[in-house]
């Protein structure tokens, strides 16, 4: 047996070096690799295409618990590329996108993020997940390679000059959330739902219990679930029941709140239900009955029935293509490319430039650029890397997104 | 001076009187066979002796020091070794790593975790003694050749043998044997014999034994005690235990 | 009032771990093996009936004998592949395999079925049952639960106690060599056991979705962990003690969240677990194994 | 005399690989020759190897199945963590910070051992597993409520959230529940991975081939004769489930010092986790320290290989997983290996010998 593994691993070895000796990175790679040589095998592989070939690079969740926002992310970014190739790429460049698993762990994340490097990525779109995109973050910063994450919302996510989000921060989402309660005098009472074992949840939980103080908002329950025990929510329902609440704050995903509103009707509570962009994709659900969210309302900045031309050829295309209808990663993750795009055509970016050359001028030309998206019309972002849009009020009335 | 008294020893378990009334004394030196039909109460006193089970009633004195109810290891340590009916060795341990785990408590090889982990001098010096002594120990069952095999590849005699050098190793007052020459054949039962004389001769050892092998202990045992349902049938020497009519009966049934 | 509404919930999901604990522990008793895989045969077992139902559109009671047939399949086909080859090795190596089975079925499950969630409808037509002027309230679902619990439960002991398949079982448990010099067809008797356990898998998913309504390939993980844990808290290997202990679990579940803490219900079923092994160290039910000396 | 040197070669053979890995990782990565994967991976393959050949301990040499290691690698990484970052101002010299972190973690994680231990250990086989899982899942739900900061008052700490601290505004919350522990100092790198591997190999295999070690394997092999000759079972069940345990911990101080952020997911604290390293242990072969280092190597690096295929990866992975365990633990397969081995052709004098 031992001998078998040390063929294994000598195996491994053999493969790992022969792997990385063949194509020594071009971009980021160590401080002491020349640059001008990095930058010669970068415009030979660049050769065949006509402006050049610009080299994205896609970091989400494809296998595990939160597959389900990576894939969505890896098809609508997919999507998008196709679409910008069709019309002539960036800068008369072909985009070529990679996409890597991370399994939603840091680990398994930054692992992903040098794979990546090694493929030669000169920029990084992702990661889908808070957690793991903190920890690319990290290193993307070290390298200087510019970064810009469809849906990774936590405040640390983005810590770094060189990352940028499309979607809402965390803290901004609950803030918003209890303001729009607080302000249209939705309800005083209000109860929450979050999950304590997610960076998600919580960071829009604890914003928003710090605005409901505020906004004249009473929290007459906050009850959590976990990751282990998500199956049943009656108690969390009965407790915000017995404590007279009207309103029910869910920052959760929507997996979990299609249980929280099937349990609530069973038991006959019928609250008002306000979400935030999580619960985005309810409605999509296959077989969900959606009788059961009338009347759910949302921040979310994404709508997939809306009426407007470019929402509506986006959903047909990702339903023709993979079958599903997208929720609002794979709109953050469809915006992001395209947001990339408009960056990078500000900053005359060309498939010869480095990472690191990509990163400064992209950091700038993102400060420069507004975007009408999927997920929001002229969006602008400031340096610290967070986007300027406003969050939409909807609520579901004949299982349809109705504007507030 | 008896080196083993024990007095009225009884238990019960739930309902049922396992063994009753119990007494018996071995001299310093003795070779003495504890003997009876199968689910006489053998097993269950070197139980109690040894501390697996505490009795109901009754005391156990060794060296005249009341050791009733201590557990195992205590008694270990007061100077009890025992081997198994069944062999109970360390069976992926190596021949030499079984005789040397029976050394665990003696004072001149014992030394911290830290040092065996750090190899400070004391290590090596200790564990060079206790090669020596387990060695020796081997020798005396003619066990050195194999000190280097896992003991679940001796063959069967030999790892009734390692068992009771293992037993020595702890060095103790008493050895309790509970059935050594089970499964073995008529010549490793009379090689056997020669072994345990030889080390009642050698370590001027105590062994109180089990057995059914009526030739290993007439030939061996200087006293007997036949028990039969818990209770003490008859006592005394070996050959006038061996006429008594009560025994035979008990034995070869009415 | 909310105790009993508390309690009441907790029975229902006590229910749902209890039948899916009814099958791990059929399988553990009898090849005495963790069988991690169990609560994905479930995962699919679901599917299948989702598919039947919703793409297919075949009756429930169909859908439901389809899934039955589908897992039981599954089960014995895990068994042959994966555990039998390893019925004499160490029992590490079959854990490992088990393992390995459940990231297996995952992994299909997710190329197949795709990664988003999929809203189960219930096979449960019963209308819920109002009590003390709609404050209590007892869902069909948690009725059938129960009932069918307590049913497969009665069944499988008078299985166990009349059938000659069901001595050979008992006897397989025992002592899997000597019931082999017997006669008593040891490979024939375990597949038998992944089979029924696997049939249970089937209709233990069904059960779980129509009372939870969300279904992922990961669906089945985390209710298996929690059953797995029922079993052991009612002692492994007993078929009461798996239904006590599901039922317990759930129990104490909901109300750990509902008195204590709800983020810190998982420690608490936990720390449950613990203190009853520490003080039986068999479980509830279980059977206390002296070693002879 | 001829056994105590054939010991001590493998040991040394052990070190050796590891350094020989060192000096060769080391050569390729100063003359740019590694891929940034494999740059990036290095430490958690130190994590993992220093967490399987603990492990190692437990199951093979104490011979008691564990599924809650990870707990301990997560009561170490936490315990550092906070260590490094309220120390992150006060002490400026990473290595000496990691060493006292290392310290911290080591000893948060042994003395959970123990505490752990005391009831766990009187359990048997299976039931023993489920209560070590426990453990590790309800370490990781605490971990997960846990919110602790620290202002001019001294630490205050919650189980609620953030607000509930009430700190002062000079305030720093150190975890934040869920959202872990961000911004601890990466104080880690391949070099001190390495030492700590070398520091775990010593310590395993020194404890083994020592009278602790005999203590220890004698009780795995047949506790009633263990007692019968006098060694404390308790005691060293105890010793051995604790060390396992601390180096769990060390592991676990490396993790946290290799990322910026530290969350405790059920991916990486959770029983997935300590089933991982199971897996390491039992791939590697029960009880054979260099077998659970090598595992944990190849293993680690196999997902990241077969990232080429996509989302068939898992998949595979999964395959390999089952196709290995039956190819080499199967009665059929193990006879079939040796007959063709060709291992065999060289062995063969010295299995007649036996």
């Amino acid at each position: 047996m031992k001998k078998l593994l040390s063929l294994a691993m000598a195996g491994v070895l053999a493969f790992s070096v022969a792997a990385c000796g063949s194509n020594d990175t071009p971009a980021a790679s160590d401080s002491n690799a020349a640059p001008e040589a990095a930058e010669a095998e970068d415009a030979e592989a660049a050769a065949p295409a006509e402006g050049g070939v610009l080299k994205i690079g896609g970091i989400g969740p494809t296998t595990g618990g939160a597959a389900v926002y990576g894939l969505a992310v890896m098809n609508a970014a997919n999507l998008a590329v196709d679409e910008i190739n069709a019309a002539g790429g960036i800068n008369g460049m072909k985009v070529e996108f990679q996409f890597e698993d991370d399994e939603h762990d840091a680990e398994k994340s930054v692992n992903a993020y040098n794979t990546l490097k090694d493929w030669g990525m000169q920029m990084l779109m992702g990661t889908v997940t808070s957690t793991p995109c903190t920890a690319v973050v990290a290193k993307s910063a070290g390298d200087n390679v510019f970064q810009l994450t469809p849906s990774g919302s936590a405040v640390e996510s983005i810590a770094q000059p060189n990352a940028f989000r499309v979607c809402f921060s965390d803290p901004n989402q609950g803030a918003a959330s209890a303001q729009y309660i607080g302000e249209n005098k939705i309800a005083t009472k209000v109860a929450v739902i979050y999950d304590s074992s997610d960076v998600y949840s919580t960071g829009i939980y604890e914003t928003f219990a710090a605005e409901a103080a505020n906004q004249g908002i009473e929290i007459v329950a906050a009850e959590a679930f976990t990751a282990d025990s998500k199956t049943d929510f009656s108690v969390q329902l009965q407790k915000a029941n017995e404590a007279g609440a009207e309103l029910v704050f869910l920052p959760i995903y929507y997996t979990e709140a299609s249980i929280i509103l099937t349990q609530a009707s069973t038991m006959n509570f019928d609250p008002k239900f306000f979400g935030c962009d999580g619960l985005d994709g309810l409605l999509a659900v296959e077989n969900f009955d959606t009788a059961l969210a009338e009347g759910v309302m949302l921040l979310t900045p994404f709508a997939a029935d809306a009426d407007d031309a470019a929402t509506k050829s986006f959903v047909s295309a990702y339903q023709e293509k993979f079958g599903d209808i997208p929720n609002q990663f794979a709109a953050d993750a469809y915006d992001a490319i395209y947001i990339i795009k408009a960056a990078a055509e500000k900053a005359g970016i060309t498939a010869d430039m480095s990472a690191s050359d990509i990163c400064e001028a992209m950091k700038t030309a993102m400060t420069e650029i507004t975007v009408d998206g999927l997920t929001g019309a002229g969006i602008t972002w400031s340096a610290d890397g967070e986007p300027s849009k406003d969050p939409k009020a909807v609520v579901i009335n004949n299982g349809a997104y109705t504007a507030m | 001076m008896a080196v083993l008294e024990v007095k009225n020893l009884g238990i019960s378990f739930g309902g049922l009187r396992a063994v009753d009334d119990f007494n018996l004394e071995v001299e310093k030196g003795q070779l003495y066979g504890l003997i009876g039909p199968n689910g006489a109460g053998k097993t269950t006193i070197f139980n109690m002796l040894t501390g697996v089970y505490k009795p109901t009633d009754g005391k156990i004195l060794l060296d005249g020091e009341d050791i009733t109810g201590k557990p195992t290891i205590e008694i270990n340590k007061e100077g009890i070794a025992r081997t198994f009916q069944n062999i109970r060795l360390f069976a992926d341990l190596t021949v030499l790593d079984n005789v040397k785990a029976g050394l665990h408590n003696q004072k001149e090889y014992i030394y911290s975790t830290l040092t065996g982990i750090l190899r400070l001098p004391r290590y090596h010096q200790a564990e060079h003694a206790m090669d020596e002594r387990a060695m020796e120990l081997l020798k005396v069952f003619d066990l050195d050749g194999e000190a280097s095999y896992k003991a679940s590849n001796l063959p069967y005699g030999k790892q009734r043998k390692l068992e009771i050098a293992r037993a020595l190793a702890t060095n103790p007052k008493l050895l309790l044997l509970d059935e050594p020459a089970a499964g073995m054949n008529p010549n490793e039962t009379q090689e056997l014999m020669d072994t345990i004389r030889f080390v009642r001769e050698e370590f001027k050892m105590t062994i109180l034994l089990i057995e059914h092998d009526m030739k290993l202990v007439a030939g061996i045992c200087e006293k007997l005690t036949v028990l039969n349902f818990g209770q003490v049938l008859a006592c005394g020497e070996t050959s006038e235990v061996l006429k008594d009519p009560k025994v035979i009966t008990a034995y070869l049934g009415e | 009032m909310s105790f009993v509404s508390y309690l009441l919930n907790g029975i229902s999901l006590g229910s749902v771990y209890a039948i899916i604990a009814l099958g791990y522990t059929m399988v553990y008793g009898i090849a005495k093996m963790l069988n991690f895989a169990h609560g994905d045969v479930i995962m699919i077992g679901s599917y299948v009936a989702f598919v039947a139902i919703n793409s297919m559109g075949l009756p429930i009671p169909v859908a439901i004998l389809l899934s039955v047939a589908a897992c039981t399949l599954l089960g014995v086909t895990i068994e042959r592949v994966a555990y039998k080859p390893l019925r004499h090795a160490s029992k590490l190596a079959v854990l490992i395999t088990a393992i390995g089975a459940s990231y297996f079925l995952q992994n299909v499950a997710l190329l197949i079925f795709g990664a988003n969630t999929k809203s189960f409808s219930s096979v449960v037509k019963m209308q819920p049952i109002q009590l003390a002027g709609g404050q209590l309230n007892i869902t069909g679902e948690t009725i059938v639960t129960v009932a069918a619990c307590i049913v497969i439960m009665i069944c499988l002991m008078a299985f166990m106690k009349y059938s000659k398949a069901g001595h050979a079982m008992l006897a397989v448990s025992e002592d899997g060599g000597a019931a082999q010099l017997m006669g008593i067809n040891v490979n024939g008797t375990i597949a038998l056991t992944f089979a029924i356990g696997s049939a249970l898998a089937a209709i233990a998913g069904v059960l779980l979705c129509s009372a939870y309504p969300s279904l992922t390939p990961y669906t089945g993980a985390m209710p298996g962990i929690k059953a797995f844990v029922a079993a052991v808290f009612g002692g492994i290997g007993s078929i009461p003690g798996a239904f006590i202990g599901g039922i317990l679990l759930g129990v104490i579940e909901i109300l750990g969240k509902a008195y204590i803490s709800s983020q810190l219900a998982d420690a608490i079923v936990f720390a449950v677990l613990i203190i009853v092994l520490v003080v039986k160290p068999t479980g509830l039910l279980g059977k206390q194994i002296q070693e002879k000396v | 005399m001829k056994k105590l040197s054939k010991t001590t070669k493998s040991s040394l053979i052990t070190y050796g690989i590891v350094v020989f890995a060192y000096i060769f990782c080391e050569i390729f990565m100063r003359t740019g020759h590694m891929s940034s994967l494999l740059k990036g991976i290095l430490v958690p393959l130190c994590v993992y190897v220093v967490l399987a050949v603990s492990l190692n301990l437990t199951v093979g040499i104490l011979g008691e199945l564990s599924l809650g290691h990870a707990g301990f690698m997560c009561v170490g990484a936490f315990a550092s963590a906070v260590f490094s970052k309220c120390m992150m101002e006060t002490i400026t010299v990473p290595t000496l910070r990691f060493a006292l972190a290392l310290l911290v973690g080591v000893v948060c994680a042994g003395v959970c051992g123990v505490l752990i231990g005391i009831p766990v250990l009187r359990l048997r086989g299976d039931y023993l597993a489920i209560v070590t899982l426990a453990f590790g899942e309800i370490i990781k739900n605490l971990v997960n409520v846990i919110y602790l900061g620290v202002d001019s008052n001294g630490f205050h700490v919650s189980m609620k959230d953030a607000m509930s601290l009430q700190m002062e505004p000079d305030g720093l919350v150190i975890i934040k529940g869920a959202q872990g522990i961000t911004g601890a100092p990466t104080d880690s790198n391949f070099t001190i991975g390495v030492v700590l591997v070398l520091i775990t190999l010593v310590v395993v295999t020194n404890l083994v081939h020592s009278r602790t070690g005999r203590a220890i394997m004698a009780i795995r092999d047949n506790r009633i004769a263990a007692e019968s000759i006098g060694i404390n079972i308790t005691k060293y069940k105890i010793l051995a489930f604790s060390i396992s345990a601390a180096l769990a911990g060390a592991a676990g101080v490396l993790y946290a010092h290799n990322l910026s952020t530290l969350t405790a997911l059920p991916k990486n604290f959770g029983y997935n986790m300590s089933i991982m390293i199971l897996v390491f242990v039992v791939l590697g072969g029960i009880g054979s320290i260099r077998g659970s280092m090598i595992a944990a190597v190849v293993l680690t690096l196999l997902p990241e290989l077969l990232r080429s295929l996509n989302e068939y990866r898992m998949l595979i992975y999964a395959v390999v997983l089952i196709a290995t365990m039956i190819f080499t633990w199967s009665p059929s397969a193990i006879g079939f290996r040796e007959r063709y081995s060709p291992a065999k052709l060289f062995h063969k004098r010295e299995k007649g010998v036996q």
